[in-house]
């Protein structure tokens, strides 16, 4: 690992945001990174946050057009309240302010927490949950579908509202209709290996893969010999699209978890697109990278989020961020 | 009777025992969870314990709502809050009495973990830190050993358990035949109170 | 991996490109990517290319304002002159073409037949070649250094010469300039993984890195136990400032190998930049991410490039590409 | 005296070499180089045996230059052009003559090393496919035998040397220990011309 002691990761990688990225404030010691213009006059700000080794998110999506600020937290572990209540203290206009966080206990807790006492301090506070993981049976018997690929569309959508001077109730509105109809399903060819343990958290042979992961290193809902690309594709997709049935055009990410190359996420991305072809859905705009990561484990993510004509508007809107940037 | 120092040493003697179990705790959640149990613990208990050291609190609640504040603005994750809530809640039942008994302890520490249980929505059984503190808290009725072997049993009760609640019920079926890093780690804060009771001289808490 | 066989890596990933950017041209049967608006009128064609397993590098900086070509060839293998005649042929607007050529041997020599077979077509074409490289002693008794993160710079740069309608000329010597004033270092923590040989190409124990390393797998100059984040800065950056004395501010390059996480490479670059202030080098801009990659290696190196202002002011130029944008 | 049908059995037997030898070839180039030796020489000796069963060059000279620019268009990286070199520049020697003598191969291949080494500006001991070809043009003279011998050695003696050309110089001290992989792959080409003058049944080249 590239580290100097893994007390310090994130700390350090924080210190070094600072230093490439003067367009943004970084607060190192509260762990915070925020829109260097924040607060945006009658812009309802945009606040997400979870454990670091995700990267580029959620600090990577943070400028004009996407996250008014980013909480990280420690690798895999929910940031604390005290963050995202200076967090939303800071990027508080009047407006008020949206939570968007990933469907896990830790995230949702702290943030309640969170929201709870911003509101005590006199900021309006919405909240939307992205549970995009169709691997993860959303019932009462779980803690449901957990939050994945789809933060990228909630976050950079709803974004864009903001910055059009929409109101609360509208971004927090556009944020979950992206995550109604958001879905995705990952797949690990490795195991992670966090700073603090040291050794991958699972043993995956090498000719072994496993269905169905999570972003935070935890194993899968099965575990098969190796597949091809295509054969991936065809499950992750079949996956995705036996819980959304998209009667319009999708945006998709094909996300890599962190150490596949390039090279082969464009492979597998071929195949996504061969897939739903095949499904007769036509795809509207496609990213391709690793956006939503867990460290260094190998695999990838599909996620398909069905659009109108608005929410693509929205994803086409300008952006200027670490990670996403096109339009101006 | 229990005094402000014995809560202070409960709280000392957790820390210990969580930095030295860190690694089995990590462990326990790299095989149905994400790897961090043990270092979050570990981060929110050394600063419970440099907070008790810097500030003094002066009565049994007040050490106890101070140690939560401290996992709560420290751990993070599901635990942090947890935990919290759990040291919060118990110490806001114990009211400002400079010194209490067992038996307030006991009822005390029931309606900290209730408010896990409403906090976190688990169910005896799901496989949480509630398999052992529920049982726990029956136990503290008789002593602090007792509620030391019943926390220890209901962690190790978790092994067969299907998990519905946290990370590991992501896994289904393949979270069975692991022990719960949580109800592991609330064994050990549990087991503490025995080790602070030792620590006075006295007879068991 | 997430491949099909390793016969169609290549292909593959540039139909998955095709799929993903309608705004390029990818033509998958003679393996280039091309600007959709080439050739522009009045303006200087830049090409290049080199094996694939360093994306994004080339293709993903094929847009306005940098390549207006790139020529993938086979993983680590440089690409056949027929690719770049091809390519030269589409770009060309009579402005004349650049080849950027990384400095491998096998790049040089197809390279130079298409220059030749190219300017056989009435094409006029000039050469940079790239080769910062410090790890590597530059010799008659070597193949002189290697060309690795220096190439994104070289091609922003003249990219954006070329952009605002500047001869062949003053193209070739801005990329002159360019290279001239870069140097980089860098560091393999695990080995590489090709889908022909489908096991690493060397042995790399976890315990220790390999310092001096190309991007194509070979080891490096020399193996020692592992070293933390702020050593193996002081190492690198201490190597390129024996070679290059910058007396004026830089450009710097924080580059993944692939594999690493980008939260790593952020705190990777907080030391960089100690290194840089202890040294008294400014910085005036930091690019920190996986750029010129090695596949599924984990590991960094940095590239520190001297600017004037007229450097830095074609580096802030608007770009257009799948893997940098800024401006407009 | 060697016919057309020679030259095709040369790069036939070849081409069976290096597909018998890929993996060989690739993992002595992933000690020194980048591991890909192997399959550029099987990509591009696929390309000439489908390009000689698709046309029909007339003459040695057109053989051997036909196949090198299947080499130069399919293989890339340094062995593509070097190696196509060496069989255009050969195949250009060779003339237009129908049938051509040992002697009269050994000179037009000792032109075609020539223009391999102009190209890559390598020389004897900078550990190259030279280091081969140099030795193996010499005893043509006297044998297809003597020359496979003379390019085997010639590879072998690659070992101890420290690489001046090509990515094996990247490694300075390191490469020495290793036997270079062009080596090994000239050593193939050459031992081919015996497997080509056997195939007819005649008494070698
Ligand atoms: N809903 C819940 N109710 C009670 N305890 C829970 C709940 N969710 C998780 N836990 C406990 O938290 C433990 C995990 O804590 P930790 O690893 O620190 O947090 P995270 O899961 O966020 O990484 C689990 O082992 C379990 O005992
Ligand atoms: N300058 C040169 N002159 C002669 N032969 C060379 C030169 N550079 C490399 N070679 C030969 O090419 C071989 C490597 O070929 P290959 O692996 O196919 O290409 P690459 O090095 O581009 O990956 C080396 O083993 C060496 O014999
Ligand atoms: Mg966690
Ligand atoms: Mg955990
Ligand atoms: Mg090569
Ligand atoms: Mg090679």
């Amino acid at each position: 690992m590239l580290i100097n002691v893994p007390e310090t990761v994130v700390a350090d990688g924080l210190r070094g945001m600072a230093a490439a990225h003067p367009e943004l404030t970084v607060d190192v010691e509260n762990r915070l990174v925020l829109r260097r213009d924040a607060p945006v006059a009658g812009k309802v700000g945009l606040v997400s946050g979870g454990g670091s080794g995700h990267e580029p998110l959620h600090a990577g999506f943070v400028g004009p057009g996407m996250l008014s600020a980013a909480c990280p937290g420690e690798i895999f572990t929910s940031p604390v309240p005290d963050q995202m209540v200076k967090a939303a203290a800071a990027v508080d206009s009047g407006a008020g302010v949206l939570f968007v966080v990933k469907n896990y206990t830790g995230d949702v807790l702290n943030f309640d927490m969170a929201a709870e006492l911003a509101e005590e301090e006199g900021v309006r506070v919405a909240r939307v949950l992205v549970d995009d993981d169709v691997a993860v049976t959303d019932s009462t018997f779980t803690a449901g579908r957990r939050g994945t690929g789809a933060t990228l569309f909630v976050e950079k959508i709803a974004g864009a509202l903001a910055d059009e001077g929409a109101s609360l109730e509208r971004v927090e509105a556009v944020a979950r209709q992206v995550n109604a109809s958001a879905r995705s399903f990952g797949v690990a060819l490795s195991a992670v290996t966090t700073p603090a343990k040291g050794s991958p958290t699972f043993d995956l042979p090498s000719g072994e893969l496993e269905l169905g992961i999570g972003i935070h290193g935890e194993p899968g809902r099965e575990r098969r010999p190796m597949m091809t690309s295509g054969e991936i594709a065809d499950f992750a997709v079949h996956a995705v699209l036996e819980d959304l049935r998209p009667s319009g055009p999708v945006l998709v990410l094909v996300n890599g978890m962190g150490a596949t190359p390039l090279l082969e996420l464009y492979g597998f991305n071929a195949e996504v697109r061969r897939v739903l072809s095949e499904r007769g859905v036509p795809v509207a705009r496609t990213l391709v990278g690793n956006y939503v990561t867990s460290l260094d484990m190998a695999g990838c993510s599909v996620t398909v989020c069905q659009v109108d004509e608005e929410l693509l508007r929205l994803w086409d809107a300008p952006v200027q961020t670490p990670a996403l940037r096109w339009g101006r | 009777m229990l005094d402000t120092d014995f809560f202070r040493r409960w709280m000392t003697a957790t820390a210990a025992a969580v930095d030295r179990e860190a690694d089995r705790l990590t462990d326990l959640d790299a095989a149905i969870g994400d790897a961090d149990h043990g270092t979050n613990l570990q981060r929110g208990f050394t600063a419970v314990t440099a907070a008790l050291g810097g500030e003094s609190p002066a009565t049994p609640g007040a050490v106890l709502t101070l140690a939560g504040r401290q996992l709560i603005s420290t751990v993070g994750g599901a635990s942090g809050p947890l935990y919290g809530t759990l040291l919060r809640r118990t110490g806001r039942a114990l009211g400002e009495a400079p010194e209490v008994s067992t038996g307030q302890l006991a009822e005390a520490l029931g309606e900290g973990v209730a408010a896990v249980a409403q906090l976190g929505g688990a169910q005896a059984g799901d496989k949480t830190m509630l398999d052992a503190l529920l049982p726990a808290v029956q136990a503290l009725g008789t002593s602090a050993e007792a509620a030391r072997d019943a926390a220890l049993a209901g962690a190790a009760a978790t092994v067969p358990l299907l998990a519905r609640k946290g990370r590991a019920s992501y896994l289904g079926e393949r979270s069975i035949g692991h022990e719960d890093p949580g109800a592991a780690s609330s064994a050990l804060l549990v087991g503490a109170l025995v080790e602070a009771a030792g620590a006075s001289g006295g007879g068991g808490a």
